[in-house]
């Protein structure tokens, strides 16, 4: 398991850097032009000037090697700088630098982060506990109404897009719905309001009813698949069988004895899927205006903000990685019988 | 009623603008949601009012031929700044910061994104603290550039002093939390997210700004924002709703807000090539030889311009946000001309003009054709809902007179993108007749008119770029347009704008469809919004109040 | 070798008429008809039958472990110790499986649970049914394993089943359905899977623990060499049906069913004579599509005659302890007369 | 036995008998009765329904459903009936050959890794790759990448066409590729493998008639998820604004342009939400039930 | 059968067939599954060679490696004079028609998707020009010889039971007119009454073609029916190898005989009789086998010798083999 651990984490090393080199590339060769987005009546001199300013014209594998350093070399540092408050003589370098913000874009990434973890993680973990009962009881009734109710759910689920899902509930929840009402919700996340008390707890957990529950349908729907079929393929297991000759209650055969197993390859999906919490759903999060991760990769694609679309397309690129990693090595602690090494 | 009373009594105000601002110094980001955002903190000398009119701001007046603050020979102007206005942090504030300001933008390095108001000047210095002399290099009969409008407010010199030439980008801190004289003060700015604010307890205006607090969101789309504001009643204020007319008088229904809309000098227009664009011709050569095979007759333009029905266009489109107009200047008001009416479809009079002309179908294929020549043409332009239902029903009507189009619908970020290496820019042209919207800065045309002057056409000589993108050419013009450079005086130079604009549309330089106006939104509770759309629309925020 | 039990003993388990169906896609199968035997305490009885004889399903639907749908139980009585195991409630039903009765699996390969160590899962029926604490429990298995014969058995109780060879697995199996010391143990071919060494291993575990334990024992398996070397008793299925009932020598010596002798006749030994061609019972076993209407051997049978296609032959005595169901009178050497 | 030609047991495809247990999955069936319904109806239903999809009628727009315009007119009074019959086109168009291409991809490194013990190592590598970039944000630089390239060379329908289904075909090959080869590498353990070998059956041969057959199932249910997947895929690039031009229908751009009507116009939005949900959700039922069918185990004598 | 004339068709010299196994930081070679481990027998014309032993000792592998199904670690294999170990593929594709392979599991080694005119017709197909009227006629001839309808050939292999889906694997097996064919255990997934149908069937293909078989199995009494001489094999090795009768009436080495007595007899007056050796232990794992003898740590008659030194695996007594120290004396 170790061995196998380590050999992993090396040979992330040179996948990393090989996608890292896509990535810059891909993003690089892209028509997206820094000065895209200004108002029609700045006249191109100023555009060139620009762009000057905003180092874009330099060699290719220069920029790449720059990049490369800035990112794994003097941000990490900064961040050491930050967190234990050591000098490691970072103060006269440049970081990496938005064209849009002219900010760092560690910082920009650092401070979507809380928004995104908190809606879409939400989401996940409402989502992932809602499905794992439908997906234990769908199986166990399979072909119950239960069972064609949930999947009828979740097939829709799967198949309702949630620019219209989410604007769907928002004119239900939002509109027709008087605002004095004790049902209505807001359609505007708050990203700046703080939990401090009950009543901002309240009013917090209002504002993320909508955006947590249209992603979690999506999540729950993918996830009750899985684990529907994950126990359908072992409640048909001889050990099963064994389990139930041996006098056990029906709910210990199924939520100890078949739940234990099928969740094996559950959790390695779920832990799969994390890496997109990170990624936020760029689609509801811009329906709802959570401005989180997903919203500022999307504005920095469509702003031609390079630097920003490279960070951040290679952070979520290491913790699909990361999680690959962790989904195996996961995968080979529940099950017993998978010996890595 | 909530018009006066003590500073930051009424509380909250909340304002969506669904494109986020992504920084708060205008220098370093020509997008009008940064100039506005920014515009709360930071302000010009001088700005202007929702007619158009120059008002002073932080100087005693509008600095003049006739009251000597413009020089005879129209090569100075000198501001004199108003006794008594201090920064946001209590220090005064000085002509120092206005020179600065200037250096900072003019420093080459630096990347400013409105060195365009700084051109021309070729010296700013501080007579004493109070006063501010510009010099150009030229007579400049419209000096109003430098230190006019939300694009060009001052910074506190103080602040910014480390962040001039290669440093600008990397002053993060003062880029977002800019210190200024106006109403209100960063509390924390997420870029491109939201923008917290509070009131500026420096500020000169007793009593002002009513609010206390703004939250300033950013993100999303126009719906969105028009539906928080006018159905939800969650935001005050909700910036240019670009949405569908029907869309915008439903969400009225909601009765949390109303609409407001304003007239620049925005106009949606059909441009016409001057130039051959043929696919055949290198690209050396395509929208670069003249004459265009057949945009070049008067028939045929102007049968094109009277088949369009420019009402239903409106109505269509831009309803409240949009007005008929056969001018390519349509505001202000003075530079509006008269001369042409437009306003009636008339498909049987272009026939006619067609017939007339010589234009017949003669090969029965539905397009009229003269000398072998087919009237069919290429109509393109940016993708976008609306453009792309005024070219269906464009097309409609054209086909109906026998005047054949094929559609094409480019990325705006490349068709507006302005890259050298990309056919499709609207600078190259590469059709016969393309759709979009321009505007100016300001109140006065006469760069905006340049863009009519035969040297300005894009080439492959000057890298395509320049904006007169029609290739127009016409010698009278640019004999009317050097008289204006070298004319004073609002009236005169007006009557000049007006006969310039005549040439043009009457030569065949374009098709005007729709004189497009800003459309935003605030609460039914939110006094003393004044929508104005020669500056910021933020500009009087210190004015606005709650209704009670 | 004990010769048959005392005869005044009362059965522990007497099965009466059982009938199990199976709903399917393409119709009824019926895989148990009308299936009586009884077992007596410290008796082995073997059961033997080619595959899909309804061995197994027989012995599932004793206690309750076939699932349903698809399966039905159509009739019959399960009596043991004096409750009719099919007309019980939930909970008592399962107060016999695994206490009062246990029961053994084919493949030991797949029946442990793989994620579970092994002392869990002997500790799992020791807890439930004896109401032991974690540490009795664990004492306890510890005296299973050993009993069962695993070395080293307090530290294997923490090993998980992968950890143990097929032989292990099928004594922690034996010991998991020995662990509440069961009136009953049923082993639904606990040997098919394992080695001829192995096989013998568990063979001469079993014998051992019957005489320590002194439980009565249904033993399922279609070799007939095993039920030759441990069973007291034989049962001998075919199509869903007991053909042929007697004790062990007797059957050998003296087998009444022509499924019986036949089987007799095919199976090749390593000691006894090499004939020089092996016989074969030609033809293919029965499909269970309906309830049987005639002998379900008949397609086989080299003594058929025209009663047996029109009824389905009773259990006709034929000898002490001995009965078989066919029309054909072996020791008369011809028909039953009327 | 002297009659050699003649057989008498009819000469029964395999496929009669996964039609026969696929008809037995009530959902299937009507799933796959509505699938070819749509596909019919979007097909030839242009030509029977007189009116052009990109016709304007503005005279009557942003009309309800009547007899003349079964589901109403848009805002510039073209049929939506129409646009959605065209919409449909292409929207399943881009499902179906944005699917097989994932597939035929991830078919072909699938079975390459399984098969070709020395090939798995590079392949599945290059699956990981692939599955360790981020999607959407390449997808969309794909797009702005190779749009104006492939417009010029196709025009702007067929360009955005080839760069959507050959975007999203090449962004999700990755899973059936990793499945096709697990199922190869199973396979390819099966005796009957081994069988073939003993024989002589050159790679060739063994891959196309006896590893294919026998990953068609895994293939034919990531067939099934693909197309909903495709389908999605478009109408959230559209909401990006990076699918169709906005004048060119497709179920995801009608749905798009709908949402800002749905307080008004309901219906609007109720057409295309109801034809992808209804796709995706027969293409679904589809699946679950051709898994059966192709299942021996299930479908078994 | 001990006949000096009659020439080895087939003839396998230690051969060995080692799998590797990859562990570590750097996925080396750690070790390897010594599965087969430096074998050596002959197989006459026309006779029948049983392999017997445990799950695992390596059975399957030898008889697949024969064929050359695996690539060989080390040893040669000759069949008919030709060396089939280190054969170019084209040769080896050649001869592949001479020596043909019966599976185990009849469901699996039939492919579920072809029909069963496919099955039978594939090897005529690869090495066969002809029509497919030609090939027709050959698949319907091997189905009347293995016994079954005609009538069958269009159907799949799930619509058989499991003695006529072998039935299958045999036609498939006799369709190029091998000489030599291994048997791997062909009727392990049979039930009993089939079981006798099979090698009935197997026999008398015996008679009428003159083949040569390797019977792998482990069912010591089919073997004892079919085989003429009879190997048996522990972990990798043969320890013993002689005529079917000697070695069932008196097994020389521990193991064999431990074997033997294990298994039950269906005949109580029999089995009551037969003295059983219970081996203790389990098989010890092929990638670490235990030094000396494979054998020594479940050997009822270890010496000292056994645990240090491999015994040589040589004929003791005329036609016997055995690899045992027991029997170092005797030459
Ligand atoms: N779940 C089921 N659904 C339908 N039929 C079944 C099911 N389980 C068993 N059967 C049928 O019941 C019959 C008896 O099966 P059973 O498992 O009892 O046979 P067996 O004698 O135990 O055979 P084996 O020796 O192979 O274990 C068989 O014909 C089988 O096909
Ligand atoms: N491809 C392989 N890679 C690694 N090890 C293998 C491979 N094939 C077989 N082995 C190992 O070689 C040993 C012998 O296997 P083999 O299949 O020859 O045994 P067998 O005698 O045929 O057993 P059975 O009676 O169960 O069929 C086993 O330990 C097995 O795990
Ligand atoms: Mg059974
Ligand atoms: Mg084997
Ligand atoms: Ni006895």
């Amino acid at each position: 398991m170790f061995t196998f651990t380590i050999r992993r984490l090396i040979l992330t090393v040179p996948t990393l850097l090989f996608i890292s080199f896509v990535i810059f590339m891909i993003v690089k060769l892209s028509p997206s032009d820094p000065t895209g987005n200004l108002p029609l009546t700045i006249p191109s001199e100023v555009r060139e000037q620009i762009r000057e300013a905003l180092g874009v014209n330099k060699p290719l594998i220069v920029q790449y090697g720059l990049w490369l350093k800035q990112f794994f070399w003097l941000e990490p540092r900064i961040y050491m700088e930050h967190a234990f408050g050591w000098d490691l003589g970072t103060a006269g370098e440049t970081r990496l630098i938005s064209y849009q913000t002219r900010s760092p874009v560690m910082d920009l990434i650092m401070q979507r982060m809380p928004q995104t973890l908190m809606v879409v993680g939400t989401a996940y973990l409402v989502g992932t506990l809602i499905a794992l009962p439908i997906g234990i009881i769908s199986a166990y009734k399979q072909y119950s109404v239960f069972d064609q109710i949930g999947t009828l759910v979740s097939m829709i689920g799967f198949s309702v897009p949630p620019f219209f899902s989410g604007v769907l509930v928002i004119v239900l929840f939002s509109v027709m719905i008087p605002s004095d009402s004790y049902f209505w919700l807001p359609s505007i996340y708050d990203t700046t309001h703080e939990v401090v008390d009950w009543e901002s707890f309240k009013y917090q957990f209002r504002q993320m009813i909508m955006p947590v529950m249209v992603l979690a349908l999506q999540i729950t729907a993918q996830i009750s698949r899985f684990t529907r079929a994950s126990m359908l393929d072992n409640l048909n297991q001889d050990y099963v069988r064994t389990a139930r000759a041996k006098g056990l209650r029906e709910r210990t055969v199924v939520l100890v004895h078949v739940l234990r197993n099928s969740m094996i390859p559950v959790v390695t999906v779920i832990a799969l899927g994390i890496p997109s919490i990170f990624g936020g759903a760029i689609i509801t999060e811009q329906v709802f205006k959570v401005n989180g991760l997903g919203q500022l990769l999307i504005i920095a694609i469509q702003g031609g903000d390079v630097p920003t679309v490279q960070t951040l397309t290679f952070i979520f690129a290491i913790l699909i990685v990361l999680f690959n990693l962790i989904a195996d090595v996961l995968y080979g602690i529940l099950d017993p019988r998978i010996r890595y090494d | 009623d909530g018009h006066a009373g003590e500073r930051g009594r009424a509380g909250n105000v909340s304002i969506i603008y669904w494109q986020a601002p992504s920084i708060m110094n205008p220098f370093l980001s020509g997008g009008t949601k940064d100039v506005e955002a920014a515009s709360m903190v930071i302000e010009p000398l001088a700005r202007y009012n929702e007619t158009g009119a120059l008002v002073p701001w932080l100087v005693e007046e509008i600095p003049t031929t006739e009251n000597g603050g413009v020089s005879e020979d129209l090569t100075t102007i000198t501001w004199k700044i108003k006794p008594g206005i201090t920064w946001s942090d209590g220090t005064p504030f000085t002509s120092a910061d206005v020179k600065f300001t200037a250096d900072y933008c003019m420093n080459p390095d630096g990347g400013c994104a409105q060195v365009t108001k700084f051109e021309g000047v070729s010296n700013v210095e501080a007579l004493d603290d109070m006063t501010v002399k510009v010099t150009f290099d030229k007579p400049t009969p419209f000096p109003y550039g430098p230190f006019v409008g939300g694009e060009s407010p001052i910074l506190q010199a103080a602040q910014f002093a480390d962040c001039t030439g290669a440093a600008a980008s990397s002053c993060s801190e003062q880029n977002f939390n800019p210190i200024g004289t106006g109403p209100f003060k960063v509390v924390e700015f997420k870029p491109n997210d939201v923008i917290t604010m509070e009131a500026n307890e420096n500020f000169r205006e007793e009593g002002k700004p009513a609010f206390a607090t703004v939250t300033f969101k950013g993100g999303g789309d126009a719906t969105a924002a028009g539906r928080a504001v006018m159905e939800t009643g969650e935001f005050d204020y909700a910036w240019n709703l670009q949405l569908a007319p029907d869309v915008i008088a439903n969400m009225e229904k909601g009765g949390k807000g109303m609409p407001v809309a304003g007239f620049g000098p925005l106009v949606e227009r059909i441009m016409l090539n001057q130039t051959n664009p043929s696919a055949d011709l290198g690209p050396e050569e395509r929208s670069v030889i003249r004459p265009h095979p057949f945009l070049g007759d008067p028939a045929v333009y102007k049968a094109m311009s009277m088949a369009i029905d420019r009402p239903l266009l409106v109505e269509v489109g831009y309803g409240k946000a949009g007005k008929v107009t056969c001018n390519w200047v349509p505001a202000p008001d003075a530079f509006n001309s008269t001369s042409m009416t437009c306003d009636k479809q008339d498909i049987e009079g272009a026939k006619k003009m067609l017939e007339d002309a010589g234009w017949v179908d003669s090969n029965g294929n539905g397009t009229r054709d003269k000398d072998g020549v087919e009237l069919s043409l290429l109509y393109q332009t940016s993708t976008n809902a609306v453009r792309q239902d005024f070219q269906a029903l464009i097309k409609q009507w054209w086909s109906e007179i026998g005047i054949g189009a094929e559609l094409r619908n480019i990325d705006a970020s490349v068709f507006f993108g302005g890259d050298a290496a990309s056919p499709d820019t609207f600078q190259k042209f590469y059709a016969d007749v393309e759709m979009y919207a321009n505007t100016f800065n300001g109140t006065d045309p006469q760069s905006y008119l340049a863009n009519g002057l035969c040297d300005k056409a894009p080439s492959p000589a000057t890298q395509w770029q320049g904006e007169n993108i029609s290739r127009f050419c016409n010698e009278e013009f640019d004999a009317l347009h050097k008289q204006l450079a070298e004319t004073a005086g609002i009236e005169a130079r007006a009557e000049i704008g007006k006969k310039l604009n005549d040439i043009i549309v009457q030569n065949g330089g374009m098709i005007p469809l729709v004189h497009r106006g800003r459309l935003s939104a605030h609460a039914n509770s939110l006094g003393g919004v004044v929508l104005n759309v020669w500056d910021s629309e933020l500009w009087n925020v210190a004015d606005w109040y709650r209704k009670p | 070798m004990p010769d048959g039990p005392a005869p005044v003993q009362e059965p522990v388990l007497d099965v009466r008429g059982l009938k199990t169906v199976f709903k399917t896609r393409s119709g009824e199968v019926h895989a148990v008809n009308d299936v009586s035997f009884d077992v007596r305490p410290g008796e082995l009885l073997g059961v033997v039958g080619e595959s899909g004889s309804g061995k197994s399903v027989t012995m599932m639907s004793l206690i309750g472990l076939l699932p349903s749908p698809p399966a039905d139980i159509r009739g019959g009585q399960v009596l043991f110790e004096g409750k009719d195991l099919l007309h019980t409630d939930a909970d008592t039903l399962r107060g016999v499986r695994g206490g009062r009765i246990g029961f053994v699996f084919q493949d030991p390969m797949t029946s442990l649970n793989p994620v579970f160590t092994v002392g869990f899962q002997i500790m799992e029926p020791l807890r439930k049914h004896m109401g032991m604490t974690k540490a009795q429990a664990r004492v306890r298995s510890v005296e299973l394993l050993e009993l069962v014969g695993i070395p080293d058995a307090s530290r294997r109780l923490k090993d998980y089943p992968h950890q143990f060879s097929g032989g292990m697995r099928q004594r922690v199996m034996i010991a998991i359905a020995l662990a509440c010391d069961p009136k009953v143990l049923i082993a639904d071919e606990p040997t098919t899977a394992l080695d001829v060494t192995i096989q013998a291993q568990i063979l001469e575990l079993v014998k051992d623990l019957r005489e320590k334990l002194g439980m009565a024992i249904i033993w399922i398996t279609h070799d007939l060499g095993v039920i030759a070397g441990i069973a007291d008793r034989v049962m001998v299925m075919y199509g869903g049906q007991v053909v042929e009932q007697a004790p062990t020598r007797e059957l050998f010596g003296n087998p009444q069913h022509p499924y019986t002798r036949a089987l007799l006749e095919t199976i090749p030994t390593v000691r006894g004579e090499r004939p020089e061609k092996l016989n074969v019972i030609e033809g293919q076993p029965p499909i269970l599509g309906a309830a049987p209407i005639a002998c379900p051997f008949r397609d086989r049978c080299q003594y058929r005659f025209e009663r047996c296609n029109k009824e389905n032959p009773p259990r006709f005595p034929a000898g002490p302890g001995h009965d078989a169901a066919c029309f054909y009178d072996f020791n008369a050497g011809g028909p039953r007369g009327a | 036995m002297t009659d050699t030609t003649q057989i008498t047991a009819p000469p029964r495809n395999q496929w009669w008998d996964v039609w026969d247990q696929f008809k037995t999955h009530k959902g299937a069936l009507i799933g796959a009765i509505f699938f070819v319904l749509i596909i019919l109806g979007v097909l030839f239903g242009p030509w029977i329904w007189g009116i052009d999809a990109t016709f304007i009628d503005i005279r009557s727009r942003n009309q309800g459903p009547s007899f003349a315009h079964p589901m109403g007119t848009d805002q510039l009074g073209r049929d939506t009936f129409a646009r959605m019959m065209a919409g449909g086109r292409v929207s399943l168009a881009v499902g179906l050959t944005a699917m097989a291409l994932a597939l035929g991809l991830g078919t072909l490194v699938g079975v390459m890794a399984g098969y070709f013990k020395k090939l798995d190592g590079l392949l599945m590598r290059t699956t990981d790759l692939f599955l360790a970039l981020p999607l959407l944000p390449l997808l969309l630089v794909i797009i702005m990448l190779f749009r104006d390239k492939l417009n010029a060379a196709f025009g702007p329908e067929g360009g955005i066409f080839i760069l959507m289904v050959s975007a999203i075909g090449a962004t999700s090959w990755m899973q059936t590729a990793r499945i096709v080869r697990g199922d190869v590498l199973a396979i390819k353990e099966r005796e009957f493998v081994l069988a073939a070998r003993s024989i002589g059956t050159p790679s060739r041969r063994m891959i196309t008639r006896h590893i294919l057959p026998n990953v068609l199932s895994p293939i034919m249910v990531s067939a099934t998820l693909g197309i909903a997947n495709a389908i999605i895929t478009e109408s959230a690039l559209s909401f990006l604004g990076l699918g169709f031009p906005p004048d060119f229908p497709t179920w995801g751009r009608l749905l798009f342009d709908s949402v800002d009507y749905l307080q008004q116009y309901p219906e609007r939005v109720m057409w295309p939400g109801l034809a992808i949900s209804l796709t995706v959700l027969s293409v679904n039922y589809m699946g679950d039930g051709l898994r059966d069918a192709l299942d021996p185990k299930i479908r078994g004598r | 059968m001990l006949d000096e004339q009659k020439q080895p068709l087939v003839r396998v010299d230690k051969l060995k067939m080692h799998f590797p196994i990859y562990g570590g930081l750097l996925r080396r070679r750690t070790g390897e599954v010594k599965a087969v481990d430096g074998i050596s027998f002959d197989i006459y014309e026309g006779e029948t060679l049983g392999l017997v032993g445990e799950s695992g000792c390596g059975k399957s592998t030898v008889g697949r490696s024969v064929l050359r199904l695996y690539e060989v670690t080390d040893g040669s294999v000759t069949i008919d004079g030709r060396d089939i170990a280190h054969a170019p593929p084209e040769e080896l594709r050649q001869m592949r028609t001479q020596m043909q392979m019966i599976f185990q599991d009849p469901q699996a080694s039939l492919n579920p998707r072809m029909k069963v005119s496919e099955i039978i017709g594939e090897p005529l197909r690869e090495h066969r020009a002809g029509s497919a009227a030609d090939r027709r006629e050959r698949v319907l001839e091997l189905m009347d010889q293995v016994g079954l309808n005609r009538d069958f050939a269009n159907r799949y292999p799930h619509e058989f039971s499991g003695g006529q889906r072998q039935r299958i694997g045999i036609a498939r097996a006799l369709a190029l007119n091998p000489k030599f064919i291994v048997c791997d255990e062909p009727i392990a997934a049979l039930d009993v009454s089939i079981q006798a149908q099979v090698v009935n069937l197997l026999e008398e293909l015996q008679d009428q073609l003159g083949l040569t078989y390797l019977f792998i199995s482990h069912d010591l009494s089919m073997v004892r029916h079919i085989a003429d001489r009879v190997a048996v094999m522990y972990l990798g090795r043969i320890v013993e190898l002689a005529p079917r009768d000697a070695l069932y009436h008196e097994p020389l080495h521990p193991y064999t005989k431990a074997l033997l007595s294990a298994v039950p007899e269906p005949d109580p007056s029999i089995e009551e009789k037969v003295e059983r050796i219970i081996l203790t232990g389990d098989v010890p794992s092929p990638s670490n086998p235990p030094t000396g003898c494979n054998f020594c740590t479940r050997c009822p008659a270890v010496m000292d010798i056994c645990k240090r030194d491999e015994p040589e695996f040589r004929e003791v007594l005329p036609g016997r083999f055995v690899a045992c120290h027991h029997f170092n004396d005797i030459t």
